[in-house]
Formats: structure tokens, sequence, C-alpha cells
């Protein structure tokens, strides 16, 4: 035989790629003929929904899945490079979006505030995430999840609690800088049969900065300093005997992880135009990344892009599509029920399911291995 | 063409329930005032119903995709008060009336209103006046508050605090407590009030003020009795206030019971209601139907969906709703309504046979502040 | 003694570590030479792979210093030690399971070029790493299976992994723990040959830890031996190897057992 | 497994394990502290006797996910969803048989709570069994999917709560003699938390027999580190790991039963509202310990009690105080079992 | 003769897509001490854990005490009473040393004198009787693996590499221990790459080549003939003790 001779010679990444798309996907390419033009489909609609759809519910599902991307992906730098299963994502998130609601609303609509909104939050979050980094990843794995589960509690209650600046349950509701209100008219005749407006420039400003937050996280976890989380990931001792600092480079990823999710909490505060605990702070919306990021595929980046966009859209659009499957079931007993709108959650809760028996590597593994095979 | 009204509701998650009854009442109080028909001035009325899941941007996005995208003539909702918070800008921005309903929070009639903003459902402050207005009107009466330790606690007990000193200056809150929001054991809070109130002269009563889970049979069960203390509970869905059968002849002020009103329409409600779903109307279906019945008066008397001309309809306008009359206070929009001053029946016939009225506290008796910046 | 006026590549003093009640390594003094070959060797239990754990850095001592080139890293967390020039390889085969066997010996190279603080290049724009990682694969006779991941390898395939790892961080201080156990008589002359020629390179320190004699008989310049985790002999290999405590304690041979 | 005694006959001067007494004693040194503090005595006993209590009931709903969590290292969302199931089951005898509730007779009304018990423990077991089947088996062995596909069973188990009984809060009624409380002079003591503490008793006991007296609890935790080497060895690992699902899922329908009747109202996700504190009992008393589960209940509760008299404001992050503060001291929870 | 404890027809395994075994056909006597020997990779380790049901075999035979037990469980396999020493000794970490042998012996208390027999053989575990296995010395655990299996009697005993990592007194006490067993009537099948140790207990001799069985027969027979050893094992003649 031997065994290892029949092993088919996989990918052969350490070969460098020239060309400037490789360059900017970080030479590490979809590599899924499929799986490539899934996500060209998805970056080209998003880029072109304002031009595609009219109505606000496309715009604004459009938008929720820029600002998930960046989220996820920030998240699968945690997990799926780092394997650090961390609940207090969420925390950074609305540490961002917070930083953007308090600022606009206390400083008033400009971009000034905008500014000095997103700066307190990232440096809270960094300051944070080092924080928690120093004092807990040194515990055992399952000891930091939980403690994490209690922090983001923790910043739950202390968000309701100081209502005087938060808003507390209400949250905050507040104006944007004049460009981004539905107001503002960049052109005086419309583009396309579409009028540019400052909803439409809003959308843009979370697309082009997600695009840009993606290709950079992309980019660090295909730097040597990724390769080295995902060797932390699989044997955190023998890192460290190997020279390089556990904890340090953990508290790093931390770090990174933490001010892009801050950067998505600013985004989804922009394009909303609020900002509460249950928007940002609940967490449902942690339970909600992480499916994504498992349905997506862990350790792949672009799983964020496929699974926050699936599981977004699956979230606004599935109670459209249950009304209308109860109706046309209407008459046949008890099946209506199952597929009631109000009863949507049960079909999520079995999608999670299914989901995560379907696509153990998630849909990115899934589409790579039949590419293989 | 069709006059076209979105209800927005949290119809999934905790509160499913209150938006359930919600939806019930509002339909009701279409088919009711429409006699069947469901068209008014020759247009058909659709509704469309969306659920916000209690998501404060959820909620938000809905509204602005019913405005633009549905392109409905009004708004109604919703269950949460942190989204119907969220759902004021929108209204205003899209220029269109918006009725809230049952979200209770002060601010939606106060700071955060804006003139496209109505709201049949009653507000915090009118539910501590409700909650002073039980209170006896003369001796001594010392009152311990208890309420979750956040905004919504806090309001509550200012608002009681408020309404005593306007309505019923001889009694006075000695003692707040506050417990954490999701607290489930009572007994370091009631030992606390117990200390406070058991040496105090007159009437005793711990008014609580709670969302959710009710602290009632926890507190009672340490015998506030043994101090001559009484408890105050407020109203709550019949659900919930199934526990108050445990404990005759507690006192208290509640928003709506269906055996309470005397007139046609509630009369029609509770029939219909208990032939239709094997149970009477409960708190928030006469929140709906009174939604409807403003919506519907609204556009009769604007003689169209027109907003302006809407506005300057509703601003005062009096409705018919199974509560009795209300009145769209001019200033703020807030429907000025009664409340009912009750007492737990000893021997109900059956599970929903809980109160009996003890006095009906007309509007005019709760002189309820102007709070919004018009 | 092989001991020589010039400071040691490394040097313990009084290490000593206890757990419990139980003294596992105890008040042990040692220095190595650079350019020497020593072979620690003692019973089963003896401490010497809690010795190597005390060294670089894994367990921390109840007492007594580490010193590498003279400088006192004792309190130094095992990351710093390797970056001083210790380098370990394990006894129980402690590998990243499912990474490529290249990707786990580039990762060796990486840390000895310090190139893991780079954020924003990309991984492979440093070829000289990756050729550096096949050539050592190479040379372990794992070339072909550069693209398997541990897991799947055969336990003597792991070893030979293990001391790739080891060679790629190209230490000063080379601590090998049993490198030949569980290897195939074929491969092990291959291991032998890959130590024989660091120690040829004359800079180097090598400890050698190995419970086969021929081995230890033909690589080493100086034996010590552990018993209770005590220093209980230290010389050159014919001398240890023929004193009573080695004969009788180590290699069973005057008492017959039963 | 027909034998199942766990010693050794071993030669007399094998060395023998010591019991560690320090956590045992922070319970009652906890208690004296406080005393001082609250001044009042009779408040103090009203309090630590309402804490023990209530200690007893976080036991009860926390002991199954010890097993699951603790011993076999799965974490089970899903598991306050049996707490919810557990309540709700109650309603099957109590819809029946109320007359047993309102009469005035302690033998009816216990046997009333040991039925409502014994048939919630029956259904959730049942449940837990297929639970494990077709949601937890596939992911044996990796957290984070557990902790997706349980949180995706607790959503379907939740909402099918809501299909069956409705989404309304549901009233129940504590049987006639349980309600109400024993007043002694100036201390009170609920009816009700006296049969938590006793039920709690029982299942502590009978828990500890099982796990020490026998090598379950041992072949737990080596299946979970290897089970290939416990397969090995002559033992069916798939049917303990399943039948140690379906006794964890049986205990948290027990707690359950009890926290019902503490609460008087059912709803579907009163089992998830009591997880974060059930996972903070677990870690405080060190994963996969029923002592230590038993002791952090009821230090958490005491806390609570404390605090919340002492200092209502800091009552909020009460249990969070607990949990760091034991971390501290003992970063493996007070009586670790496995190491992982 | 009578029938062979332990037999192999033609068995085959594969491992995801790859073909390990290709046909392995053995006996193994009742009663002998069979010697497994073969390169890194040969497949010895997959050959015992096929054997185990660990991994299963694709096609071919597995008879064990004349019963055909290719496709049974894994712990009825072990119920038919073969112990299986495994190469990464899979002693469990978090239980202690009387834990893990607790466990090893399935129908009950150990017997004292047997306790007392496998104490004499390894003092260590005397020793540490209560400490975490985790905490062993390398050689301690391959000890308590090998305790493990021997603590009650069994049919056939399958030791993937014994002897590694322990100290060359050891090694004879572990020789010693093995005749004991076979002197007891257990039948044994050993893995090994010490020679030396190889020789000195074994029978029988099966090498394994690239998932084949490439030679079988009298151990005395390879360890006469060096030309052979050469051959199989790549052995140069002092390259062992
Ligand atoms: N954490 C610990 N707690 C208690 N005892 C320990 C611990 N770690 C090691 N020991 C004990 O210390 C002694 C030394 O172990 P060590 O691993 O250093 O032996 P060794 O010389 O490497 O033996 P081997 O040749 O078998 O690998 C052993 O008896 C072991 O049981
Ligand atoms: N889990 C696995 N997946 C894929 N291939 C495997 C796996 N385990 C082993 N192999 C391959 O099977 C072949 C035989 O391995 P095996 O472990 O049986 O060898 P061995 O003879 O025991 O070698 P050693 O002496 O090194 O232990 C090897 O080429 C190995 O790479
Ligand atoms: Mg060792
Ligand atoms: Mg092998």
């Amino acid at each position: 035989m031997t065994a290892t001779s029949v092993i088919p010679a996989p990918f052969d990444e350490s070969r460098s790629r020239a060309g400037f798309l490789s360059r900017a996907l970080s030479s590490d390419l979809p590599r899924s003929r499929a799986l490539s033009f899934i996500l060209i489909a998805i970056v080209l609609t998003l880029a072109l929904t304002p031009l595609l759809f009219s109505g606000s519910q496309p715009l604004s599902t459009a938008a929720k899945i820029c600002v998930f991307i960046v989220l996820v992906a920030s998240y699968d730098l945690l997990l799926g490079y780092s394997g650090i299963v961390s609940f207090a994502h969420t925390m950074f998130f609305g540490i961002g979006g917070y930083g953007i609601a308090i600022g606009l609303e206390k400083l008033g609509p400009d971009w000034s505030s905008v500014a000095i909104g997103l700066i307190a939050a990232l440096a809270l979050s960094a300051v944070l995430a080092i924080a928690i980094g120093l004092l807990s990843l040194r515990v055992r794995a399952i000891f930091f999840s939980m403690i994490t589960l209690a922090v983001a509690s923790a910043m739950a209650v202390l968000a309701s609690q100081m209502s005087g600046i938060t808003g507390g349950e209400d949250g905050l509701s507040f104006q944007l800088p004049y460009a981004l209100r539905p107001a503002f008219r960049v052109f005086s005749e419309p583009v396309f049969g579409v009028m540019i407006n400052g909803r439409i420039v809003a959308y843009y400003l979370v697309f082009f900065v997600t695009v840009g937050v993606f290709l950079l996280l992309l980019r660090i976890v295909n730097s040597p300093f990724g390769r080295v989380l995902q060797a932390i990931r699989e044997n955190e001792f023998r890192a460290e005997a190997l020279g390089y600092r556990v904890v340090a480079y953990r508290t790093a990823a931390s770090v990174i992880s933490a001010l892009a999710a801050t950067i998505a909490g600013g985004l989804l505060a922009l394009w909303l135009r609020y900002n509460g605990p249950d928007t940002t702070l609940s967490f449902a919306i942690m339970i909600d990344i992480l499916l994504m990021v498992v349905i997506g595929g862990m350790g792949t980046m672009y799983g964020a892009i496929i699974g926050a966009a699936l599981f977004v859209l699956a979230q606004s659009y599935l109670q459209v599509l249950m009304d209308a499957g109860s109706k046309a079931l209407a008459g046949i007993p008890l099946l209506p029920n199952l597929v009631h709108p109000d009863r949507w959650l049960l079909w999520l809760g079995a999608l999670f399911v299914i989901s995560v028996y379907a696509f153990p590597g998630g849909i990115v593994g899934r589409l790579r291995q039949g590419k293989q095979s | 063409q069709d006059i076209k009204i979105a209800l927005i509701a949290g119809k999934t998650g905790p509160l499913e329930a209150y938006a359930k009854q919600t939806e019930a009442g509002f339909m009701m109080g279409l088919e009711y005032l429409t006699k069947g028909t469901m068209t008014v001035g020759g247009r058909k009325i659709s509704v469309i119903v969306k659920d916000d899941q209690l998501k404060a941007d959820l909620a938000k996005t809905l509204l602005e995709q019913a405005y633009n995208d549905d392109k409905v003539d009004l708004a109604i909702g919703t269950t949460s008060s942190a989204a119907a918070l969220a759902m004021l800008p929108v209204a205003e921005e899209n220029g269109k009336v918006l009725i809230v309903e049952p979200a209770v929070a002060d601010a939606i009639t106060g700071e955060k209103w804006n003139r496209f903003i109505f709201r049949t459902a009653r507000n915090s402050t009118q539910d501590a006046y409700g909650a002073a207005a039980a209170v006896p009107a003369t001796g001594d009466v010392s009152i311990a508050t208890l309420a979750q330790d956040y905004a919504f606690g806090k309001d509550g007990v200012a608002a009681v605090k408020t309404a005593l000193a306007e309505i019923r200056p001889n009694a006075k809150v000695v003692f707040e407590e506050y417990a954490p929001q999701n607290a489930t054991d009572f007994t370091a809070s009631a030992q606390r009030i117990f200390d406070a109130l058991k040496d105090k002269p007159g009437k005793k009563i711990i008014n609580i003020i709670w969302a959710g889970q009710h602290p009632l049979p926890k507190i009672a069960d340490l015998k506030p009795e043994r101090f001559g203390i009484e408890i105050a509970p407020g109203g709550n869905i019949l659900p919930a206030m199934q526990i108050y059968k445990n404990y005759p002849g507690m006192e208290g002020a509640v928003y709506y019971y269906y055996a309470f009103p005397k007139n046609p329409m509630n009369d029609w409600l509770v029939a219909e209601h208990q032939k239709r779903f094997n149970a009477p109307p409960d708190f928030f279906t006469a929140g709906g139907f009174a939604a409807a019945s403003a919506a519907l008066t609204a556009i009769e008397k604007a003689g169209g969906t027109d907003t302006e001309k809407l506005i300057k309809a509703m601003e005062g306008m009096s409705f018919e709703t199974p509560k009795g009359t209300m009145t769209f206070r001019k200033e703020d929009h807030q429907a000025l309504q009664a409340m009912y001053h009750f007492k737990v029946k000893a021997d109900g016939k059956d599970a929903n046979d809980l109160l009996d009225l003890v006095n009906t506290i007309p509007a005019d008796k709760m002189p309820i502040p102007v709070r919004n910046k018009r | 003694m092989s001991q020589t006026t010039t400071t040691p590549a490394l040097e313990t003093r009084g290490l000593t570590i206890r757990f419990g009640g139980h003294v596992a390594v105890n008040d042990v003094s040692c220095r190595f030479t650079p350019g020497t070959l020593t072979a620690i060797v003692g019973p089963n239990g003896a401490g010497k792979t809690t010795y190597f754990n005390l060294v670089s850095g894994q367990l921390r001592a109840s007492a007594g210093q580490v010193l590498v080139d003279g400088e006192d890293v004792t309190n130094l967390a095992p990351s710093a030690r390797t970056r001083r020039g210790l380098g370990r390889a394990f006894q129980l085969t402690n590998l990243f399971p499912q990474l490529t066997a290249l990707e786990n010996v580039r990762l060796a190279v990486q840390s000895r070029a310090d190139a893991g603080w780079s954020f924003f290049k990309v991984w492979n724009s440093r070829r000289d790493l990756i050729e550096k990682a096949e050539a050592v694969l190479e040379r372990v006779r794992l070339a072909d299976k550069r693209h398997v991941a541990p897991k799947t390898l055969s336990h003597g395939d792991q070893r030979k992994l293990e001391v790739a790892l080891l060679i790629a961080m190209e230490p000063k201080v080379f601590m090998f723990d049993e490198p030949t156990a569980g290897m195939s008589v074929d491969e092990v002359p291959t291991v032998l040959e890959l130590i024989h020629d660091i120690k040829q390179r004359g800079d180097a320190t090598v400890l050698l830890v190995e419970h086969k004699m021929d081995v230890v008989r033909s690589l080493a310049d100086r034996i010590v031996v552990l018993h209770n985790g005590t220093l209980v002999a230290d010389g050159d290999p014919a001398t240890v190897i023929a004193s009573p405590v080695v004969q009788e304690a180590y290699l069973g041979v005057e008492t017959t057992r039963d | 497994m027909t034998d199942i005694a766990v010693e050794t006959s071993a030669p007399a001067e094998l060395p023998r394990t010591k019991t560690d007494w320090v956590p045992l004693a922070l319970v009652p040194a906890l208690a004296l502290l406080a005393l001082p503090f609250i001044g009042s005595p009779s408040a103090w006993v009203t309090l630590t006797v309402a804490g023990l209590a209530m200690g007893m009931m976080i036991f009860l709903m926390a002991s199954g996910l010890t097993l699951v969590f603790g011993l076999m290292d799965i974490i089970n969302f899903g598991h306050g969803v049996f707490i919810s199931l557990g309540a709700y089951a109650t309603l099957i005898v109590l819809g029946p048989l109320a007359g047993w509730g309102e009469a005035d007779s302690i033998g009816l009304n216990l046997a009333l709570l040991g039925l409502c018990i014994v048939t919630a423990m029956a259904v959730t077991g049942v449940v837990g069994a297929v639970f494990e089947r077709v949601i937890v088996r596939p992911v044996y062995g990796s957290h984070l999917k557990q902790i997706l596909v349980t949180m995706g069973g607790l959503i379907v188990a939740e909402q099918a709560i809501h299909a069956i009984w409705g989404a309304s809060p549901i009233p129940i009624r504590l049987p006639e003699t349980l309600r109400g409380a024993f007043v002694i002079g100036d201390i009170v003591m609920e009816r009700y938390r006296v049969v938590a503490v006793g039920v709690g008793l029982v299942v502590f006991i009978g828990m500890q027999l099982l796990l020490n007296r026998t090598r379950i609890g041992l072949l737990i935790r080596a299946g979970v580190e290897n089970p290939e080497m416990v397969e090995a060895l002559g033992y069916r690992i798939r049917r303990l790991f399943v039948s140690v699902f379906v006794a964890g899922s049986a205990l948290a329908g027990l707690g359950g039963v009890m926290w019902a009747f503490y609460r008087q109202t059912l709803t579907a996700g009163m089992g998830m509202e009591v997880m974060v504190l059930v996972f903070i009992v677990i870690i405080v008393g060190g994963l996969g310990s029923v002592g230590g589960c038993f002791v952090g209940s009821i230090l958490v509760a005491l806390v609570a009690n404390y605090v919340g008299f002492l200092a209502p404001k800091l009552a909020l992050i009460s249990n969070i105080l607990v949990m760091a503060l034991v971390l501290t001291w003992r970063p493996q929870g007070l009586f670790p079992v496995a190491r992982r | 003769m009578t029938e062979p404890l332990l037999q192999l027809t033609d068995v085959h395994t594969h491992i995801g897509p790859y073909h390990i075994l290709q046909g392995v056909t053995c006996d193994i006597p009742t009663g002998s001490l069979t010697m497994l020997l073969g390169r890194n990779g040969a497949g010895k380790t997959t050959t015992l854990r096929t054997i185990m049901g660990l991994w299963r075999a694709s096609s071919g035979k597995i008879r064990f005490d004349g019963r055909d037990i290719t496709t049974c469980s894994t712990p009825s396999i072990a119920q038919a009473g073969i112990a299986y020493v495994p190469e990464s000794m899979a002693i469990f970490t978090d239980l202690t040393v009387r834990e893990n042998i607790v466990l090893a012996a399935r129908s009950g208390p150990v017997d004292s004198a047997r306790l007392d027999w496998m104490l004499g053989l390894f003092p260590a575990l005397k020793r540490f009787w209560n400490l975490p296995a985790g905490n062993l010395s390398g050689g301690q655990k391959q000890m308590l693996a090998i305790a493990r299996a021997i603590a009650e009697p069994r049919r056939l005993l399958l030791v993937d590499e014994p002897t590694k990592g322990l100290a060359p007194v050891m090694v004879r006490s572990m020789i010693e221990a093995f005749r004991a067993l076979k002197a007891a009537g257990e039948t044994i099948l050993l893995v090994e790459q010490n020679f030396y140790a190889a020789s000195a207990l074994g029978d029988n001799v099966l090498v394994m080549d690239d998932g084949r069985i490439v030679h079988s027969g009298a151990m005395s027979d390879l360890v006469a003939d060096q030309v052979l050893q050469q051959r199989l094992l790549g052995l140069s003649l002092d390259a062992h003790q």
C-alpha cells in the first residue's frame, strides 16, 4: 500500500499565489467552485440591493446581513480559530451599539459624535477584552465559558441599571448626521430609477465597512499570528512549549475580535437609529451568532458570510413563508397549527438541530468536501 | 380602495398571551363596530398583523415596512414598552398615525411623544393613581412599596408617591424595597418590609409594583397579618390573578375586569368572547377593542385616512370602549379612562370569578399630569 | 568530570519539587556544557520527566534554580524559556493533532524565527520558513507524510514528528525524553543519527532520557543517574553503568526477581 | 452490570483517601458570621431556614445536571426545559385528582405530591430518552455542538409546551396542608419549604449512595475520558450513558415539580430562568460532585438571603460574587471530581 | 490438534478511505504466547483494534474460541474473555490508580491474592494507590495499563508494546509476569518492538508488513536465522541488546 500513499494530495496551501484577488483574500481562496459562486452571488446582491429591490424590507434585511457578517466573522476568529468559547461576545456588540447611541443622543447628530462614540466604545471594549483575557483565559475552558456567561449577564443588568445613560430597558432612539437621514438627497434626480437618499448612503456605509473589516479579519487569520491561534486551539500546552505565549496570543485574539464586534454594534446602531439591551446585548443574539458560525462553517471565515445571509433571511422570511403555508393547509387538522406563523420558533429550533447534523463542518466545509471527493 | 391598518404585537416570546389578547380584542372590536361588515365609509378594512417578538429593533423595522412597503394608513402597537418607544420616531418620519396599545411606559405620551402618537392603553401614572385611589381617604396610612430594581420599578414607585401626594395626602410611603428583576425568593425583602412597617400607626399596606411572576403569594405566606399588614396588588391578566383567590378580602386597583363595566359593548364582548374562546375577555382584550374603536371613530370623524385630518379629529376625541367612554387628551394624546377599585371575592363560582367591584374610579378623579414638552 | 570553567548552557541548583509528601525531584544540582550529550537514566518514576518539566517550566519548582547561560529562568513561563534556547520533546507524544505534519513543524520553525506576532502578512509569504520545515521533515524521513495529520499517523511516525519539532526549534539545549520508545528497530538508527549530528555540531547541549542501554552507550559522553528523585551517580558512561546502583536498581542484573 | 460493589478486596496497608471537610464547614461558618450583622435572632433564623430550603430546591433542580454536565460532560442547555416539563406534568395529576389537594388531610396531600413527582419523573425520563437519542447522541464530545443542539431542542420543547398547554401562565394550587407557614414566636417557616428540605435530603443521600457505593460514577467519568477503553474493558457504555441521561432528566422533572409548587404558576420559560443559577451552583460545587452541588446550592441560597437582607443592591450579583470568591479560593470548585 | 483460540481469516480493514489491513490471516493457538512484529505503520495496532471490534473488519472472519466475533460489539468481545492493552495505554487520568483497577475487575472485588501478586510486580502502583493516574510517570502508566488487563483472569490478552518506556529492570519483571500468566493457562498476543524481550518470551512469531502477515513460525527459528531477521525486520546484528 502504504496507507499514506493513498491519501490524495490536498490543496497545496503552501504555494503562494499572485493576483489582486488572491492578495485581497490573503491567499485563502474559497477552494470550491460552488462556494465561490455562492459567495459572489451574496456579495453582489448585497452590493446592489438598493438598486435591485424597492421598499425598506430588502434594504434592512441586507443591512442586517452585513452587520452580522462582521459580528459572526469576528466571533469565528475567537471560536473557530482560537478555540475560545465565549458567551460575552454580545457584550462588545452592545458596547459598540451604545457607543454610537450615547454619542449621538448626548452630543447631537453629527459626524464628530459618531467618531467620539465609536472611539470611546472601541477603547472600552479593548480594556474589557484585555481584562477578561488576562483574568480568565488561564482557567479551564469550560469555566471560562461559564464566567463569560455570568459577565455578559452582569453587563446586561448594568446597562439596565444605568438607565440615565443607556435608556435602561427602553434603549435609546436618536437622530443620525444629516447625510444619513432619509430626507437627504445625494442627487436631485433618481439614478437607475432609484432616489439615492440618506438611507442608501447609510446602507453603503454599512456595506463598505463590512467589506473592509471582513478582509482585514481574513488577513489576520491567515497571518502567522492566525496560524499560532490555530496551534493554540489544537494543543495549548504544546504551543506554549514551542515558545508561543499562549495567554498573550489569546488575549490579542480576544481584543481583535472584540474590536470587530464593537464596530458591528456601531454599524447596527447607525442603521437602526436605535439601540437597546434586546437589540445588541441579549443572550438570544449570542445564540444566533453561535448558530451562524456553525451553520456557515467554523474556522473558515467565509462561513460567516453564508451563515449570516442564510440565518437573517430565514429569520426575516420564515414567518411570512409559514403564514402562506398555514393558509394553504387550512382545513387539514393539526397541520395548519404547526405551521402557524406563531409557531415559527418551533421550526427555527428544529432547523437549529437539523443544520448542526446536516452540516457538521458547516456549509463551507460541506462544499469544500464535495469538491474533493 | 381598502383601508389598511397594521397591528404590531409581540406575538412570540414570553408575552405571547398578552399579544394574543390584543389581537383578539382588536378584531372583535372591528367586527362589533362595523357590525360584521368590516367596512367603514364604504371602504374595506384590511388588517396586517406583524410579530415583533418583543424586540425593539424588529418593531421599528416592521413599522417602517408597514408604512413604506405595505402602505398602511395607520398602525397599532405594541406589547413591549421598549419596542413601542423605538417605534415613535418612525411614525414621525413617515408622517403616519400610531396608536399605542398596550404599552404602558409614561415616556410614550411623555418626553418621547410626537404629534403622530396616540395611546388607548393606560399609562403607568394612571395605574399609580388607580392604586392611590384604592387607599382609604382618611386616617393614617403607611405604605411600603415592593418593586423591581430597574427603571420600570423606580418610575412606578415615584408615580405612586406623586399620586398619593395628589389625591391621598393622609397616606405616606415609608419604605421602598427593590428586589432583583427576576427574584423568586422574597423572604429577605419581606423581612425588611415587615421590620419597617410593623411599628407604624394606622393602616399598613404593602403596595406591589411588579411585571411578570407576581411575588404576592410569597409575601402572603410569610403572614404579614401577624403585624396587621395588608397587601395591595395591582391588576393583571386573569391567569395571573388566579393566585388572588387564596387571599379573599384583599383590595387593589385594576385597569379592566370583565364583570365591572356595565355597557352594551362590554356585554357583547363578554358574551361573544365566552362563546368563542370559552373564557371571559381579559385585560388586553379590552385594550385591543378600545384601539379598534379609536381607529374607526377617528376615520369616520375625519372622513378618511388623511393623516392631518385624522390627528385633527382625534385630538380631544371621545370614543366608546368596553371600559366606557375614553377621551384622547388634546395635549398629549393619552386616552383618559376609568379605573376600578376591587376586592377579592371570598367564594367565586369558577376560576375566573375573582373580584368584587368596590368603586369605579372615574377619569376625572385622577388628575394625570401632562408630561410631554409640547 | 567533563565540566569546564566556561558557563554551562544549562545548570540546575538544588532543584526540588514535592507533590504533597512525595519528593519527585530532590535537590538536583547539575551543569551541562555545550557540545556534550548527557544521558539521564533511572528506574521508572525516578523523576526524569519531572526534572525535564522543571527545567522547561511545565512545573514550578518547590525549591532551587534553573539557569540558562548563567541567567536565572526559574520564574519564567515555559514559552519564555523556550525563547531563551531550551527545547523539549515529550515522552508521551504531544502534537497538534489536526494540523498537517508540515504545519506542525512549520509552527516550530516560525517560533524560532520569532514571526508569530505579525498580523498583516500572509503566512505563506515567508517561503523560507516553509522550506526549512520541509527540510526537517526530510531529515526524519516523514517528507512523504507532510500532509497527513498526526492523529492518523502510526505511533512510530508520531514519535518521529515529535523529534522533528524539537530539531526545527534549533534550541541551544535539546531535551529528548525517550525519543525512540515505540519506534521500530529499523527506524531507530535514523533518530540516533540525527542526535549524533546535533552533537557533532559541537555547540549544542543535549540531554537524553533513554531506557535502551545500547543507545545510551553509543551516544552519551556522560551519564547522570536519578533514583527516587535524587542524583545518585554522574560520570562517564563505562564507570556509571558498571556502578552497583545502576546494575541493581536500574538494570536489575545482580538480584533476580521472584 | 450485575455486580456494582466498588471495593477492591485490598491488602490492608494500601494508602487511604481523606475526606475534605473544609468546604462543609463553610456553610455553618457563613451562617454564624451573618448573625451579628443581621442582629435580630428571629430574622436570622427565618432567613437561614428559608435559605436552606431554597438551597434544597436549587439542588433538586441542579442535581440532574450534575450527572449530565458534571459527570458526563454534556452541556445540556435543554435541562431547563425538563424542569418546565416536570412542572407541567403535574397538571396530568392535578386535573383529575384536584380533590386530594383540597382535602384537609396531610396524608392525601403528600400522596398527591408524591404522585405528581412520580408522574413528572416518568414523563421527563421518557422525553429524556428521546432527547438523548435524537438530539444529544450525535454530538457527544463536542461542547459547542451540544450547546447549539440542546438549545434547538430547548426551543422546540418549549414551543411544544406552548402548543400542548397554551401560552398563558397556568396557576396551580399547593395542596391544602402545605400552604401557609409555621409561626414559632417571631420566626416563620413556610410549610412547603420544610417538605422541600425532606425531598432534597432523600435525593441527596440516594445519589451519594448510588455514586459512591457503586462504580457507576467511576464508569461515567472513565467513559467520558475514553469510551473506547471502557468498552474494551467489557462495559456497555452507551447503555449507561442513556440511563444517566434519563436519570438526569427525571431528576430535573422532580426539581420542576418542587419548583412549580413553590412558584404556583407555570410558564414554559420557568426552567430556563433558573439555568444560570444552576450552572453557577454546579461550578461552585465542582464539576461532577453531588456533594459539591449540594453544598454549593445551600451556599448560594444562603448568601442570596443574607445579602438580600443586608444590602439588597448587591442581591443582583450575589450569585456571581459567590462564584468568583469560591473560584479564587478553589479554582476547580469546592469538591473537584473530574479534572477536565 | 485442537482449534486455535483466535483465528483471523483474510481480514481487511478500512479506516475512512484508507485500506489498512489487506488480508490478514493467522492463528493464535490456545495457551501460546505469540509475538506480532513489524515496522512502524505495518498495521499491528490496527490488527489488535480490529480483533477488539474498535475498528470494523470490512471483510474476512475473526473467530474466538469457536465463535464468530467479527461483528460483535466491543463490550461483548471483551466479555467473551479478551483483555486489551492499547498502545496509548488509555489510562483514565481522572481516576486514581485504585479506581482504574476497580473498573478493570468487571466481575466484582479484585481477588486479594491476585492484587498482592500484581502490586508485587509493580510496586509503584501501590505507592501511588490514591494518586490520579494522570500524574504517574510514563513507565508507571504502562504498568497500570498492564495491571488493568491482568486484574482478572482472561482467556486472551492482547498487548500493544508493553515494554515501551520501561526501565530494563521493569522489562524483566514484565517478562516474568507474562510467563506466569501463560503458566496459568492464558493465551497472549504481544506486539513488540523490543526484539530482546520478544525473543525471550515468544513461542510463536508473526511478522507484518504493509497490512499483511509476511511471516509466521516459531520464535526459536527466527532467533536462529539472522538473515531472516535482517530481511523481515531490518535488524542489523548489533542494533539490539
Ligand atoms: N502531579 C503529581 N502529583 C504527584 N506525584 C507525581 C506528580 N507528577 C509526577 N509524580 C510522581 O513523581 C515521580 C516521578 O515521575 P517522572 O514522570 O518524573 O518519572 P520518570 O523518571 O520520567 O519515569 P519514566 O521512566 O517511567 O517515565 C513518579 O513517581 C510520579 O508518580
Ligand atoms: N485513524 C487513522 N486514520 C487513517 N489512517 C490511520 C489511522 N490510524 C492508523 N492509520 C494508518 O494505518 C497504518 C497502520 O497503522 P498502525 O497503527 O496499525 O501501525 P503499527 O504497525 O501499529 O505501527 P507502530 O509500530 O508505529 O505503532 C499507518 O500507515 C497509519 O498511518
Ligand atoms: Mg518519564
Ligand atoms: Mg502501533
